[in-house]
């Protein structure tokens, strides 16, 4: 008898302490395996943000840093320069990379610093109690948008990976979801290109995952799956926007 | 090797360099851009990274990471730029990481001015971030001294796991002045970074961690009382100042870096007038010479601390001084550097009289 | 204690700056303590430049000049500004070909030098800056001769050394003009 | 935000079939194995969703050390191994065997 | 009015709405994201408008923004924000604009924790931007006292043009109490704004600029002694103390905001005890109540400072007592907050018994 | 006779300190023209970057604000929040807005922030004495980029308009030179449309400006115009890359 | 001088924060001094929630309770945490639907009530704590029950009148509860 | 990095026809005026190179109060007043009058 599947050598085991059916657990397991099957986990170094990830330093089974909210990429690109064999990788959510961390990702992606972004986008700020956030859809209500974004005065949820799609040295940006079996394949995929990127030394990568946020979104986590499929897709098209490979 | 003749900007870039700092992440910012330019021109020579950050937050954090991969590495900015970095100092202290800052200061607040300054003192010894922690703070007055402590700078942040200010002005990043750059070793022995994130792979199983954040309070407490415990460990061992001419001294001048170089042309001026007048220089301003102020408050008459501020490393004097003997205080800010001559008549005031 | 305090203004395009790092480079090869201080910030690109030099043979306090042994200007604003910094007794050296009055101080010893004049049948303006240098050796026991031209070689290095006889020549026609009106 | 769950060792709980007696057709132990770590188990019943065959369930007779109602497989005779279950649980709670 | 049960950031952000405050500008942080939460609801119903910002830099750059228009505004964090606002601030301070800032001051440094801390009073007090500046700091140890000194705030920075800090913990943030809200009038006559960016059609020809920068030395000098006679001016008219059982206390007892109701406490049982012990809490924290120490200082035996931190207030304490009496220190740190009993035990210690 | 050109009514008249030639100064009249003739100058307010423009307060004819380097965006913010009335515009060199000021200039943008920046180009930072900037060209020697900016390490020069045209928000992007007569006309077109979208409420304008750094490009006023039509526009097309009312 | 220092805990589900609210709010409107103090921090949501409330004749220093008159554990964890905090003489009150253990201590009061049972009688699982307020009203002269009422009706508002009834009555029914078996 | 320059107001330097004869044709009067404030010059020529007719250069033989060698048109007649060299003036220095 074989094995099909089981937890990742990529994770330390110890419980996580995500909300039930919170779609951060499947990402940190995607990434986690992607690290183990590219044969880098023993020269990784994680680079937790500020959010509700603040912890993946106690899960990916590999050295880690926790960052100042939204500096990841800068502490990343700290590391990186003054070790370049080591595979360095953040992991943010869309208030530590979208919000205040926006000239870091935009400048390490125009530096075209040889490190992978794993972006967690689940429009809003789950660590703070729910408040909006850039990615935050037009209507969404959230603790600080009490009616609901409002197109007029907080404008409409920014694209992360069409913008830095622009940037001339970034080698892969992709959007994808975590939101049924194919549509995680895909995102596996994804991890694994953009950090296979970095291990061939071809630049900025960054991979956006369409997350949830059942807690702060007051849903289900089934029905946040939903929620991720029917509202937040439309606003954020999956895809690849970029891939120095021509490839997709 | 022979003496050089240097920027004081560029003695500290090269004092580094000379000390083994092979990255070097920082943002333009006058009157200390030729730290950065010195280091692009030359860390590359030496097999070393020059980054230019996009900010001084951005910078600050590129340190942290770099140091917390294991590297020596420095920045250096001036006020404002200084400013920008201290939620990063914060992190970088709570995450007991070895790093060191330079502090060209100009005169604020605000945008300011460009010309020299000394009013960042609160900023640098108590801390203008968030939080309990304390930055080692060096200030050099004149170059041969600014390449010595930059270079033991490197040596205590790695002893101490935590980031060494090298504070200077305007006037010293600009002087010239001969300095002797003689083969690097470092003054103690230097602890191994066995909690450097090199990969597991490297470091052979162990996961390490770069980590601030303990959210339950008692872990939290004996964090920092542990990263308190280095400080009062500096404040046994580390302690630096100089004393001149002040066994004799009625009235003691206390002034470090720059206003202390101006204090000591006061203080012959003020003797060729018969007038008895000392000098405390405190070179290390966190831990502060307290002890110092011991073996000069019997003997003279009265304390004169002079800063180009309105008055900042005056309370660590008073706190030194305890009621003891009276402090008085001459300052000037803007950019404005004080003269011996300005200096030689507070103290006439002080003595009540023109000379003996 | 023998110390010289030099204040050396002008455009900025006149090498002022250069000519102070090349008296304190001379006195530093001597075994002298100095000290080089420009003005600096943006003002100063382009508009006008100066710095102070001091020369001594005890450890220097104050790098800043208020009382200048001698006050070199290259330009009018240069005098205006400083004229009243020199000590009574002390030097100001004028570049005559290009500052229009003569000083106001009366306890001071001037010396006015058509410096760009020189310089330009040296064949360069750009060596007026040490034609004024040559002129300030002649009158000032500060640095040796000798030590100044190490002083030139070495910031010109390997590159430029085919410069080195015009400055020189330059270095002499001041040392020359210096001389012939001292006598 | 998150919940800071205690982080003892998980008992297993293991859907496996029950041992074939004696001579009986050996085709019973090709049916998968779906383990499942059920103190890790935090009931958002993504993996009852997901499970193409629909044979999941919470149990609610009972609550895991984390004071949750735990998912259990209840008809294995169904399970095609697809394993869908285990990639979409958050938690790695399961493991699945075929 | 009635008395209303309400959470201390709920109370802060109400007597800002009541103050006339309508413009916020602000990020998310624990433990004082109630007061964004409710501007974002309330402000939109009183024509105000809550801006959340990308950043606490943009954050308060917005505020320096709003202020300069001529608005009453305010914005509000937990200490490793206000640290990413230390430049901010100084500019705010050098451009002379009026605003009230509130810091609920968590646990650091780096990011540290979440609860409750009174490590950020040397940034708050001592200025952890670059320069010569200071805010005015108001330390509340009540959810009444919030409200009062928060709409005191309003009409001191508008009488200064100065920042105004509100500077309380996790736990007033959090604590539920009653408060009242009587009409708001302000504290004293305020000066026109006849200095905000209004557009020149509308100010009347002249242009009015909003700016810090002065590049001449001798201008900004004297730019920052204008600054300076401002807070000379605070210094004699706004200091803000409460003695507490201090007539005949043998021990008194420094502490503000939090620990202040902890040493109240604590002083009921020593008193129970016998133990004569009083409480002189600092309500401005700068400027400090230096000249109240002088009322105690004769009567008591010694003094005790109590404080969320490794010390910090303690420097002005001893600046403050100047050497005449002991002080010794009793700090927590991490997020823990002493228990009376504690404090008690501190005393018993000091005064060599468990009680008469 | 009539007056076929003079000084602008927008500018105060105060000597400017620019370096001989630099276009900053003509950019400076441009601006104050258009706000002249939209008749909006008694109601605008100008926001200073910290760059050589730092002056700027001195010299446009109206209020003015000077904002901490790269923040000008948020002051401008806050100004136009709290008097929605007034034409408020930022004018930022390209360290300031394309460096330290990254998070800002997205975030106004994403916010759809009624108001207007002009974007001085000139890849270097100038008043700090010529160090690289983020819009420095490939090979573009600096002082600190002293054997030319190198596309391994440093990336390539950021194209700000591109990159913000993504951003839905926006109203109109423009890039402009001002390199020759016919160019400094279009130029002057682009600024006044976008403050004239403001004054309509329209929400973000920015216009970027390719300007010259002779002092330390090391070229003569004259050359550093050639410098930019040869070097700079083929890095930086010029055109309208976002206009809501859809025509150029 | 009386005071009333109360800690409730239980899971985060189960109204405890709103218990204390009800508590300090009756409190006030007696007219006595009151405080409500919850935990908080990114650990709480979902998790377990305690809140310390005190109500006082005079001005309350701590609003941290150590020595609890009163201690209200709503589930297991809040026992095991909480039951050394009863001041001897004190009350703890358990929700003996949820907690499996008698009290260890003996020099408190202990009153275990099946609040989760009593509340379903009364139709909602969401009243338990409103249950164990009545239970509480029972044995304390900390607040009257007409002030409890009222601040029920004030935190309902306007819009939730409806639920009034069963949110009295399950009032009633721990109130009953606790004075028949103090009986 | 800029030059602070003074700010003391500049002098005007006027190239416009000479006062025609009484009773000459009225038509020199259409000649363009272009005037100069003098002190406000750079001598940064781009108004010399934008010139179509290139009518203007550096008046090499004086400097202004900031110690620039002033722009000067020394063919009026050919100007054709399309103000180009105003245009271009970082400095505003030039009117042009048709
Ligand atoms: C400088 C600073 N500002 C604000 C915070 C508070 N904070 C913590 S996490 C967070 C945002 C979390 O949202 P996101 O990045 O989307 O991550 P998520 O929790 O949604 O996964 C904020 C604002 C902080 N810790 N530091
Ligand atoms: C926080 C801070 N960092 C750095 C500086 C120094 N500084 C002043 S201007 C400038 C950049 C100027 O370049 P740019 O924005 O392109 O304007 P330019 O001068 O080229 O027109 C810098 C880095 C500062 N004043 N403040
Ligand atoms: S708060 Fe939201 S994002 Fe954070 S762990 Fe809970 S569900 Fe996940
Ligand atoms: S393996 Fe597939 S079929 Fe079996 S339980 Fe899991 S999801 Fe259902
Ligand atoms: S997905 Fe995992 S955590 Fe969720 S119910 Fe299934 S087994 Fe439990
Ligand atoms: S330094 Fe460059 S940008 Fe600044 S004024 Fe001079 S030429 Fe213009
Ligand atoms: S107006 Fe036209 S033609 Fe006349 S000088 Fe100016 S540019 Fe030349
Ligand atoms: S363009 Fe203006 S500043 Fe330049 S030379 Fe012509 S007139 Fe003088
Ligand atoms: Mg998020
Ligand atoms: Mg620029």
């Amino acid at each position: 008898m074989k094995t099909v599947y089981q937890k990742s050598a990529g994770l330390t085991g110890v419980p996580m302490h995500y909300c039930p059916g919170c779609t951060h657990g499947i990402i940190h397991k995607l990434v986690a395996e992607a690290l183990v099957e590219l044969d880098v986990l023993g020269r990784a170094v994680a680079v937790a943000p500020v959010g509700c990830a603040v912890f993946a330093y106690e899960y990916f089974n590999c050295d880690a840093q926790q960052a100042a909210h939204g500096r990841a990429p800068a502490v990343a690109t700290g590391i990186k320069r003054v070790r370049p064999d080591n595979i360095v990788f953040t992991y943010q959510g869309d208030g530590d990379l979208a919000s205040i961390g926006m000239a870091e990702i935009v400048h390490a992606a125009m530096g075209g610093e040889n490190i992978t972004v794993v972006f967690v986008n689940n429009a809003i700020y789950g660590m703070t109690g729910g408040q909006m956030a850039p990615t935050t859809l037009v209507g969404q209500p959230t603790t600080t948008s009490p009616l609901g974004r409002s197109r007029l005065g907080q404008g409409a949820p920014l694209r992360v990976c069409e913008m830095l799609a622009t940037i001339e040295a970034t080698a892969y940006i992709a959007r994808v979801s975590v939101h049924s079996i194919p549509r995680l394949n895909v995102a596996k995929r994804a991890l694994k290109k953009a950090l296979q990127l970095q291990v061939e030394n071809k630049g900025f990568s960054l991979v956006e995952v369409l997350s949830t946020c059942p807690t702060n979104w007051g849903l289900s986590p089934v029905d946040a799956l939903r929620w991720v499929e029917q509202n937040m897709i439309p606003a954020y098209p999956l895809g690849v926007f970029k891939d120095i490979e021509g490839g997709t | 090797m022979a003496k050089k003749l240097m920027k004081g900007n560029e003695a500290i870039a090269a004092a580094a360099i000379n000390a083994g700092c092979r990255f070097f992440f920082g943002y333009p910012i006058t009157p200390q851009n030729e730290i950065p330019e010195y280091m692009s021109r030359e860390l590359p020579k030496v097999g070393g990274t020059y980054v230019q950050a996009e900010s001084e937050v951005a910078a600050i954090n590129m340190v942290y990471g770099a140091a917390g991969a294991g590297a020596r590495v420095l920045t250096s900015s001036s006020s404002p730029g200084i400013s920008l970095m201290q939620e990063g100092i914060s992190y970088i202290a709570g995450a007991e990481l070895p790093c060191v800052l330079v502090n060209i200061m100009r005169a604020g607040p605000g945008l300011g001015g460009v010309q020299p300054a000394q009013a960042d003192y609160f900023q640098a010894t108590k801390g203008g971030g968030h939080g309990d922690y304390r930055v080692l703070v060096l200030a050099p007055a004149n170059l041969q001294e600014a390449v010595d402590l930059t270079q033991l700078a490197f040596d205590l942040a790695d002893k101490y796991r935590n980031p060494v200010m090298v504070l200077a002005d305007g006037m010293i990043g600009q002087l010239m002045e001969p300095v002797e750059f003689s083969p690097y070793h470092p003054a103690f022995a230097l602890p191994p970074k066995d909690w450097a994130t090199t990969g597991t792979a490297e470091s052979g199983g162990r996961r390490r961690v770069i980590n601030s954040l303990y959210l339950y309070p008692d872990e939290l407490e004996n964090h920092v009382r542990a990263i308190y415990r280095k400080y009062a460990e500096m404040e046994r061992t580390e302690v630096r100042y100089e004393l001149y001419d002040c066994d004799d001294a009625d009235v003691v001048i206390v002034a470090y870096g720059t206003t202390s170089r101006i204090a000591r042309s006061a203080i012959e001026k003020c003797r060729r007038l018969g007038l008895r007048v000392g000098l405390l220089r405190p070179i290390t301003l966190f831990p502060f010479p307290f002890a110092a102020f011991d073996r000069v408050v019997d003997r003279t008459r009265a304390f004169l601390v002079v800063e180009m501020s309105m008055g900042q490393m005056l309370d660590d004097v008073k706190i030194a001084v305890a009621g003891r003997r009276p402090i008085s205080f001459y300052g000037r800010t803007g950019g404005i550097v004080p003269t011996p001559e300005e200096v030689v008549k507070q103290v006439q005031t002080l003595l009540g009289g023109p000379g003996a | 204690m023998a110390e010289e305090r030099i204040i050396a203004a002008g455009f900025g395009g006149q090498g002022i700056l250069m000519l102070g790092k090349l008296l304190a480079h001379a006195g530093m090869m001597e075994g002298k303590q100095v000290t080089w201080l420009p003005s600096y910030g943006p003002e100063m690109r382009g508009g006008t430049a100066n710095c102070n030099v001091i020369i001594s043979d005890a450890v220097i306090g104050a790098p800043i000049v208020s009382e200048a042994t001698c006050v070199i200007a290259m330009n009018l604003p240069s005098l205006d500004r400083f004229e009243s910094f020199v000590q009574p007794g002390g030097w100001l050296l004028l570049n005559s070909s290009l500052v229009p009055r003569a000083s106001t101080r009366h306890d001071v010893q001037v010396l006015a030098i058509p410096v760009n004049d020189i310089a330009h049948q040296q064949g360069s303006l750009r060596v007026a800056n040490v034609v004024m240098l040559g002129a300030y050796l002649a009158l000032s026991q500060a640095v040796r001769k000798a030590s100044v031209i190490t002083a030139i070689e070495d910031v010109l290095g390997p590159g430029k050394q085919h410069l080195l006889p015009i400055n020189l020549n330059a270095l002499d026609a001041g040392i020359a003009f210096a001389t012939k009106v001292q006598v | 935000s998150p919940r800071l769950g205690p982080t003892r060792s998980p008992s297993v709980v293991q859907a496996s079939p029950p041992p074939s007696p004696p001579g009986s057709a050996p085709q019973k132990s090709f049916l998968p194995e779906v383990i499942f770590e059920e103190n890790l188990c935090k009931g958002c019943e993504l993996c009852i969703t997901i499970c193409p065959t629909k044979i999941l369930k919470l149990d609610t007779t009972r609550v895991n050390i984390r004071g949750y109602f735990p998912a259990i497989v209840y008809n294995l005779a169904e399970c095609s191994g697809c394993a869908s279950c285990a990639k979409i649980c958050p938690d790695s709670v399961i493991t699945v065997r075929r």
